[in-house]
């Protein structure tokens, strides 16, 4: 991607996400590495139980069957970061944008909260900050200084963890060097222990995303809405007891 | 006649009402007064000694912060340097205490807004440049109001091909 | 705005800016910076590497090591909620004393050194040495050998060690079984077995939870990463053999609901399969015959509810399988028959010559220096019971509590309260107030593991002999102090020969010299040539571990010579009076409840019910339905030893005869966002039955009835209940 | 015109209707208009003091709201929109009535409709500030609300003009705008006569409201090519704003909402809800300032028919619209209605339908159109339904979507309840109040209504005849 400096505008990267349902566990590690590097507000039991947790990814777990033959499977849901988000026209005020990236920009500090955003997302992955979040002190001690603290009224959503591609795209500006690919991970991608989660970049047909984005087992969520989403799913495989 | 007057007091209300708003708004990042610092710390005379600024505010090469100098690196100097002027008397209380010195914000940014010095040094501005000629000042002064359009007047300005990546609001809002 | 902003929140953000420099920075800090230092993860006993990411003094985030052999970078839950023990609100800030007496949750603040005068003076007045009593749970392992030293030179029954989290592993019992099969005459501490998973083609799991909490999940979850796509050899398989669909079930391709107590008939029958039919290309098995002589297939089909077609095709594929393992879990540990149970399965990796294999049974190899070998670090069920009636026979005047909560993770008939209100002098070193530190006289809280030093030997799931170390990332955020200091300045205190055996200035001193101990190890990742080097290379690297893989075949030398036996388990409660069998599982987010005090853990949704911030019951629908109760119908569940009542979560992958509740709330005490929230199934625990000779703590062997209450209570769930768990509507 | 003659005098009764106050002086018609804005009564004081409380306690909950954050409402994750939004679209929906009746009927020359013109037109402007608040009730930071305004700043940031929020600001402006510029020019003559036959305050008011007018023939042909351009002007607006309000749900691809008759749909709705509203408030007035002889049985009558019209309109359109949803049978829409028949909507669906189709039957009876009783009950339930309609299209659809784990449940809090009512009781507070200040009938109206019919006699019978006026 970044090799043609060519055009009059710099080349920029495709963020893209493959999720391999075969090997997610449903382990619940990237949830709260999410929370623990987004600054994510913990709700409370009744605010929970009223569908207002904050999660920006949610493991979703689907039933198959009856007992005895009963088969559960899990599928991790954050942000899809759409090419064709139906969240970004909606937004008065451009708080939410598609940017250069292919990112789904969400800006905090623009955001007025109409929630319209929320009720064009297809997906539901979109957290509204009902209440003003608290951090009971010494809490405050582990906010991410590189994220927003959102306040009451404030849309917030998965992001692909922007701050950390800023990050090491300083980093390797810094050093005068083009970003390697798996460089940049998302906390969920980092802390993954059966590694279902890997992150990279689309445009360059060499990343590890893009090869497994060719998989025959590939897939995306709710994908006859057009959406074009940069969240690929690999089917989860079904391997029958031989006999 | 009662009319005329209500409606003057009317008037008199809604201006007080839009000054006080307005001021509210622009305090923040105008150019602010001087914060009284826990210690009467002068720039300009460092600046004639030929302190430079990177000695002090050393890692705004290297990292997000320009950096407060450590309590450990005044004291440096000051073991022999002015040591009988009072404002370094009180320097040598906190390194006797070991008590981190509790300086006031002079620049300031919402903390929405994520800067960062390393990229703006690399690209080869000077301190002087944002900051004004703080070599002059005995009070450090925040000198131009730091405020979006500010950022962008200057964003805008660069190669057009850059200008795409450097408008984009997640290169400081994140 | 922003002035008008922060007093009325009206700013988009919180606004929090500090200018405070260091007085005298470390070297490696520079500000605005990231620094991160290596360390070790205390959340469980795996140990796992952790880098944690520090800012301006204090901690950002944790993430896995990724040199480190054990984790590779990855890192689970629980292990990145650490933050928030770092920066628990609730936790002490300094050493207390309960002025109201014991009991009466007033705490005076007191001088470390007063608390260490009144310490040495109780020791000094001592009766009899065997009158101290050290409970220890989840501590490292060089704080460990410290007490240890400590209470030898003292002449004091060695320290006891009981946390629930390994008792649910079952621990003990795997360590039994290894000393059984693979122990050596001089029966020694023999290391937990380790499977290989990451190259097995089969997977055959006995009640193991191997991706949620059982021994070292974060491995086992990379491994399994790998044995799914990461083979040449193509997908592999994992079934998975137990009566509640756990997590790991669920990652599973097919799920045995087992008659609770029947896995170890269903192994032997597969064995027996195996032997009959002659499967699998190992040659004769003539060599096992024996083990299975006295198995009819068809006795097993009926014991276990499993038809006989499905063994045969199990045992078919174990067997068809180049490399397959049998895992013999913790919830087999929770049963009666349990040693015979785990025996019956590990037999089954004998029985295909599995030792030793890729994607087999190995045993970890030990670390080539004295102070990491004693690395089985778990006392039987039966030790803890015997300290309990000393307890109770008041022979003991100190007691010293670190790293357990008896109160919470001991059934009530154990009668662990009673017993430590007869001890005169108890002294906790928990850095919150537990339901134990209420019963303590003194609590000198302990500093958190991001505060304070120490190592773990990684036993089991890492490929290669590795010890992690742990060194402080932040400052000491309050007035607390390392145990191990404080045992060390007791020592000094007490003088005569237990100050000789515990010369140490400090903790850091002792650590040091321990580390030196692998000074000039070629086969280890670095080395230098002074201790101090080696030292600083430790703390650089998170510890020390092999360059090269390094495991030991193990030899199954105990194999029996008779029979397998797999005696019928008992279950406390007759069937009529209490017709469900009790399953209490430990949480993902909380294991054995000491998470309950951490918020991201507890909003933290449970992967299977996706339910969060309490206690519920998981019913099977059948069942739900002639019981007459839905979702969030609050339930009475009643053992003959104990009753509680949550809501109901209705489960369709539970037999119809059992009931599973999570362990992990329903604590008493234990900071603001554990206490007083849902409900702790141990009470529900009856005592070991004769089968179980007390061995153990049979958390799997108790019999509950269900009885309506009427009321409804809203459980929050992630999962919309009108959506009923269906992917799509199409 | 000041003489009533004879041949009037002696008209036959059955075109009473027609000659309108046929034995009235013009001084009378004035005084019978004025009068009631001077009484004030009683129980006019108390009505004013429920109303204000209920509105004061609105606006509390509204700080309330502002302070605490919108969790303070029920609204959750799916149902991000709720009570505030359906409250919205039913005030829009209401202020279509006043523009229907002034501009259309106008334009139709419909003469019965002159009585009633200015309480419909004060019914649009009210209405419509009420709507107006919702757009910033329901903003999770209202004191942001300013971004929405295209305005120059020097971060070069301006509105997205693509969102369909953007176009319903624009359009519920620009009809507040057109439509109280429309109240206040078939004001003015009023005005002046209230000036000429007033004192005090009420003098000083109207001589500033009359802006001068005199009654010269200049004066009232402005006025008259004012009027009819802007009841042109206004249509358009008034077709184009619950069009567009409707969008705010149609672009989405929310099942249920990502329907393309939802603009006709929802501008039939309006003028349902609107007219049955303007037919209840009339026969409130009525009663309340004892306006019986100039609403008269003939008004209702017509009212009541058009009402009947637009109900008929309203049923077919949902009609449409639920048979491609049905026939389209797309999973998420399909479950929909399953809870709307047999689920947990089930409750408001029926409520909903039978309030809007048992109206439709009733006004088919002249007798129940004609007595003022009936009439209400009617159009009240006509609006129950409606309001219950809009609740299910906002509420309704947002707790279902492509993903059946993140469905979702509603409760309302007392904060939303209250700020709903809020807005019931300013609207009637405006009303009342308003009918106090200004005369509710337009006088010029009907004196010009009365000017071009007269009985003419052709031979030897009687003979109304109608003149050309506008």
């Amino acid at each position: 991607m970044a090799q043609d400096v060519k055009s009059s505008v710099e080349a920029a990267p495709r963020w893209a996400m493959i999720v391999d349902l075969d090997r997610c566990t449903g382990c619940q590690a990237c949830v709260v590495a999410c929370h623990a590097e987004n600054n994510i507000p913990v709700v409370n039991e009744q605010q929970a139980a009223y569908g207002r947790w904050m999660h920006w990814i949610i493991v979703d777990r689907y039933w198959e069957g009856e007992y005895p033959n009963v088969k559960a499977r899990f599928t991790p849901v954050m942000c899809q970061q759409c090419a064709q988000a139906p969240c970004e026209p909606v937004c008065p005020v451009f708080a939410t944008y598609h940017n250069r990236e292919g990112l789904n920009a969400q800006v905090y500090n623009r955001c007025i909260g109409t929630r319209f955003c929320g009720n064009a997302c297809p997906y539901k992955v979109r957290a509204y900050n009902w209440f003003e979040p608290e951090f009971p002190s010494p809490l405050t001690e582990q906010l991410n200084p590189d994220v927003t603290v959102r306040s009451r009224g404030i849309m917030e959503k998965c992001t692909f963890c922007i701050q950390r591609i800023r990050r090491a795209e300083l980093d390797a500006k810094a050093q005068g060097r083009q970003l390697a690919d798996g460089e940049v991970q998302p906390a969920c991608v980092q802390t993954c222990p059966p590694s279902a989660l890997v992150f990279g970049d689309l445009n360059d047909p060499n990343s590890q995303v893009s090869q497994l984005a060719r998989s025959h087992r590939s897939f995306r969520l709710l994908d006859e809405l057009g959406t074009d989403p940069a969240v690929i799913y690999l089917k989860g495989g079904e391997t029958n007891v031989p006999g | 006649m009662t009319g005329r007057r209500s409606f003057v007091i009317a008037l008199v209300a809604t201006a007080l009402l839009v000054g006080t708003a307005y001021w509210r708004i622009h305090r923040a990042s105008e150019v602010s007064a001087a914060s009284d610092q826990p210690i009467p710390f002068s720039h300009r005379i460092h600046a004639q000694a030929g302190v430079q600024c990177l000695f002090c505010h050393s890692s705004a090469l290297r990292s997000d912060v320009a950096g407060i100098p450590s309590v450990q690196k005044c004291m440096g100097c000051h073991q022999t340097i002015a040591a009988d002027r009072e404002s370094v008397k009180i320097l040598a209380d906190y390194w006797q205490r070991q008590e981190p010195i509790h300086w006031q914000p002079v620049n300031t940014m919402p903390d929405f807004v994520f800067f960062s010095h390393q990229p703006h040094l690399g690209a080869g501005l000077s301190c002087e440049t944002c900051h004004g000629n703080v070599g002059q000042m005995d009070v450090a002064r925040q000198q131009t109001n730091m405020d979006m359009g500010w950022c962008l007047d200057c964003h805008l300005k660069q190669p057009q091909e850059k200008t795409a990546r450097l408008a984009d609001c997640l290169l400081c809002h994140k | 705005m922003t002035g008008a902003g922060v007093l009325t929140g009206m700013s988009p953000t919180v606004r929090r800016v500090a200018l405070e420099p260091f007085v005298r920075p470390p070297e490696e800090e520079l500000p605005g910076r990231a620094t991160w230092y290596a360390s070790t993860c205390r959340q469980c006993p795996a140990g796992c590497g952790i880098l944690v990411r520090v800012i301006n003094g204090r901690a950002r985030k944790i993430e896995g090591n990724p040199a480190h052999p054990l984790n590779r970078g990855k890192l689970c839950a629980r292990g990145q909620a650490g933050l928030q023990v770092l920066y628990n609100p609730d936790r002490l800030q300094n050493a207390v004393r309960q002025s109201g007496g014991r009991g009466s949750r007033q705490f005076k603040p007191i001088q470390w050194t007063e608390a260490i005068d009144q310490l040495s003076s109780a020791f000094k007045s001592l009766g009899a040495p065997s009158r101290v009593a050290f409970l220890g749970g989840l501590m490292s392992d060089h704080l460990l050998t410290l007490v240890s030293g400590f209470l030898k030179a003292l002449g004091a029954p060695p320290p006891v060690l009981f946390d629930l989290h390994t008792a649910l592993e079952g621990r003990a019992e795997a360590t039994d079984m290894a000393r059984r099969w693979f122990g050596d005459s001089q029966a020694q501490g023999v290391p937990l077995p380790l499977y290989d998973i990451a190259r097995a083609q089969v997977v055959f799991s006995f009640g193991a939870n191997l991706l949620e909490t059982w021994m070292s999940p974060v491995a086992q979850g990379r491994d399994y990463g790998l044995m799914r796509q990461g083979q040449a050899g193509g997908r592999g398989l994992l079934v998975q053999f137990e009566p509640r669909l756990s997590a790991t079930a669920a990652s599973a391709d097919e799920w045995i609901p087992v008659k609770p107590g029947t896995e170890g008939l269903i192994a032997l029958g597969l064995g027996r399969i195996i032997v009959e039919d002659n499967l699998g290309q190992v040659g004769s098995h003539s060599e096992h015959a024996h083990l299975y002589r006295n198995v009819s297939v068809t006795d097993v089909a009926d014991a276990s509810g499993v038809s006989v077609e499905t063994l045969r095709r199990l045992a078919n594929a174990f067997a068809a399988a180049d490399h397959s393992v049998a895992i013999p879990g913790g919830y087999l540990a929770g049963l009666g028959n349990g040693s015979q149970t785990m025996d019956a399965v590990l037999a089954l990796n004998v029985l295909m010559r599995r030792l030793g294999r890729e994607g087999g049974v190995f045993l970890p190899h030990q670390v080539p220096a004295e102070p990491f070998a004693s690395s089985a670090s778990v006392s039987s069920f039966a030790q803890v019971t015997d300290l309990i009636e000393r307890l109770k026979a008041g022979q003991v005047d100190i007691l010293l509590i670190h790293g357990c909560n008896p109160l919470y993770e001991l059934p009530q008939w154990t009668g662990i309260a009673e017993a430590i209100r007869r001890v005169p002098l108890v002294i906790s070193f928990s850095s919150c107030v537990d339901e134990t530190a209420v019963l303590a006289d003194l609590v000198l809280p302990d500093h958190t593991y991001l505060e304070g030093w120490g190592y773990q030997v990684v036993s089991p799931g890492a490929d290669r002999p590795a010890v992690s170390g742990q060194q402080p990332v932040v400052r000491p955020l309050y007035d607390t102090r390392a145990t191990g200091d404080v045992m060390l300045a007791l020592a000094a205190r007490i003088g005569g020969q237990v100050a000789q055996a515990l010369p140490w200035s400090d903790e850091v001193a002792f650590l040091e010299q321990n580390s030196a101990q692998l000074l000039g190890t070629s086969s280890g990742i670095y080395d230098a040539h002074t201790p101090a080097g080696f030292w600083s290379l430790w703390r650089q690297h998170g510890g020390w571990w092999t360059e090269k893989p390094l495991r030991d075949e193990p030899e199954a030398i105990g194999t029996p010579t008779g029979p397998l036996q797999v005696s019928p388990a008992v279950f406390a409660g007759d069937a009529q009076q209490h017709p469900f069998h009790l399953i209490p599982y430990p949480s993902l987010a909380l294991s054995d409840g000491r998470g309950a005090n951490l918020p991201w853990l507890q909003e933290m949704p449970d992967p299977m019910t996706t339910a969060s911030w309490n206690t519920w019951v998981e019913l099977n629908p059948a069942t739900a339905r002639s019981l007459q109760v839905d979702n969030n119908d609050v339930v009475k569940v009643v053992s003959p030893y104990g009753e509680l009542q949550a809501p109901v979560v209705v489960y369709p992958g539970i037999r119809p005869d059992a009931v599973a509740i999570p362990i992990g709330q329903g604590h008493r005490d234990y900071g603001r966002f554990a206490q007083g929230r849902g409900s702790n199934p141990l009470a529900l625990l009856a005592p070991p039955s004769e089968q179980a000779r007390g061995s153990w703590l049979p958390w799997g062997a108790t019999r509950v009835r269900i009885e309506r209450t009427g009321r409804k209570q809203e459980l929050a769930r992630v999962e919309s209940l009108d959506g009923a768990g269906r992917e799509k509507l199409r | 015109m000041s003489q009533a003659d004879p041949a009037r005098a002696s008209a036959p009764s059955e075109y009473g209707e027609r000659l309108l106050l046929e034995a009235r002086q013009d001084a009378d018609i004035n005084q019978a208009v004025l009068q009631p804005m001077f009484r004030t009564g009683p129980a006019f004081w108390v009505l004013v003091t429920i109303l204000g409380t209920l509105v004061a306690w609105g606006l509390y909950a509204w700080g309330y709201l502002v302070y605490w954050g919108i969790g303070a409402s029920g609204k959750n994750r799916p149902v991000y929109w709720t009570l505030f939004i359906t409250t919205f679209v039913f005030w829009v929906g209401i202020s279509h009535a006043g523009t229907m009746i002034s501009a259309v009927l106008r334009l139709l020359k419909a003469d019965w409709r002159r009585p009633i013109t200015r309480g419909a037109e004060a019914m649009t402007a009210f209405a419509l500030m009420m709507a107006g608040l919702y757009p910033l009730v329901h903003l999770g930071r209202v004191w942001k609300f300013y971004w929405m305004i295209p305005y120059p700043n020097n971060r070069l940031m301006w509105p997205n003009f693509q969102s369909p929020l953007m176009w319903d600001m624009v359009a519920i402006f620009t009809y507040l705008i057109g439509s109280t510029l429309y109240l206040y020019l078939a004001l003015i003559p009023d005005m002046a006569m209230a000036r000429d036959y007033t004192g005090g305050w009420r003098y000083r008011l109207y001589r500033a409201l009359a802006l001068g007018w005199r009654g010269t023939e200049g004066e009232w042909h402005k006025l008259h090519r004012a009027l009819s351009i802007f009841s042109v002007a206004i249509i358009p607006i008034f077709l184009s704003v619950h069009s567009i309000v409707s969008w705010d749900f149609a672009v989405t691809i929310q099942p249920r909402w990502h329907s393309t008759i939802f603009a006709p749909y929802f501008v039939v709705g309006a003028i349902y809800s609107g007219l049955s509203a303007l037919a209840s408030i009339l026969v409130l007035v009525r009663r309340g300032m004892r306006l019986q002889e100039f609403l008269r049985a003939e008004h209702f009558n017509a009212l009541g028919r058009l009402v009947m019209v637009a109900g008929m309109a309203w049923t077919y359109f949902w009609f449409a619209g639920f048979l491609v949803e049905w026939y389209g049978n797309e999973p998420v829409t399909r479950e929909l209605i399953r809870q709307e028949v047999a689920g947990h909507l089930a409750p408001l669906f029926y409520l909903q339908m039978s309030a809007n189709l048992i109206p439709v039957g009733l006004l088919a009876f002249k007798k129940v159109r004609t007595t003022p009783v009936l009439l209400l009950a009617a159009t009240l339930l006509v609006n129950v339904g409606m309001f219950t309609e809009r609740a299910l299209i906002v509420i309704g659809s947002l707790q279902r979507n492509d993903i059946p784990f993140n469905w979702g449940t509603y409760r309302p809090t007392w904060v939303e309840v209250s700020i709903v009512v809020m807005t019931f009781a300013g609207f009637a507070l405006l009303y009342t109040l308003f009918s106090r200040i200004v005369p509710y009938v337009p006088v010029w109206e009907i004196k010009e209504g009365r000017l071009r019919y007269t009985m003419r006699r052709i031979g030897r019978l009687l003979v109304p005849t109608a003149a050309e006026i506008e």
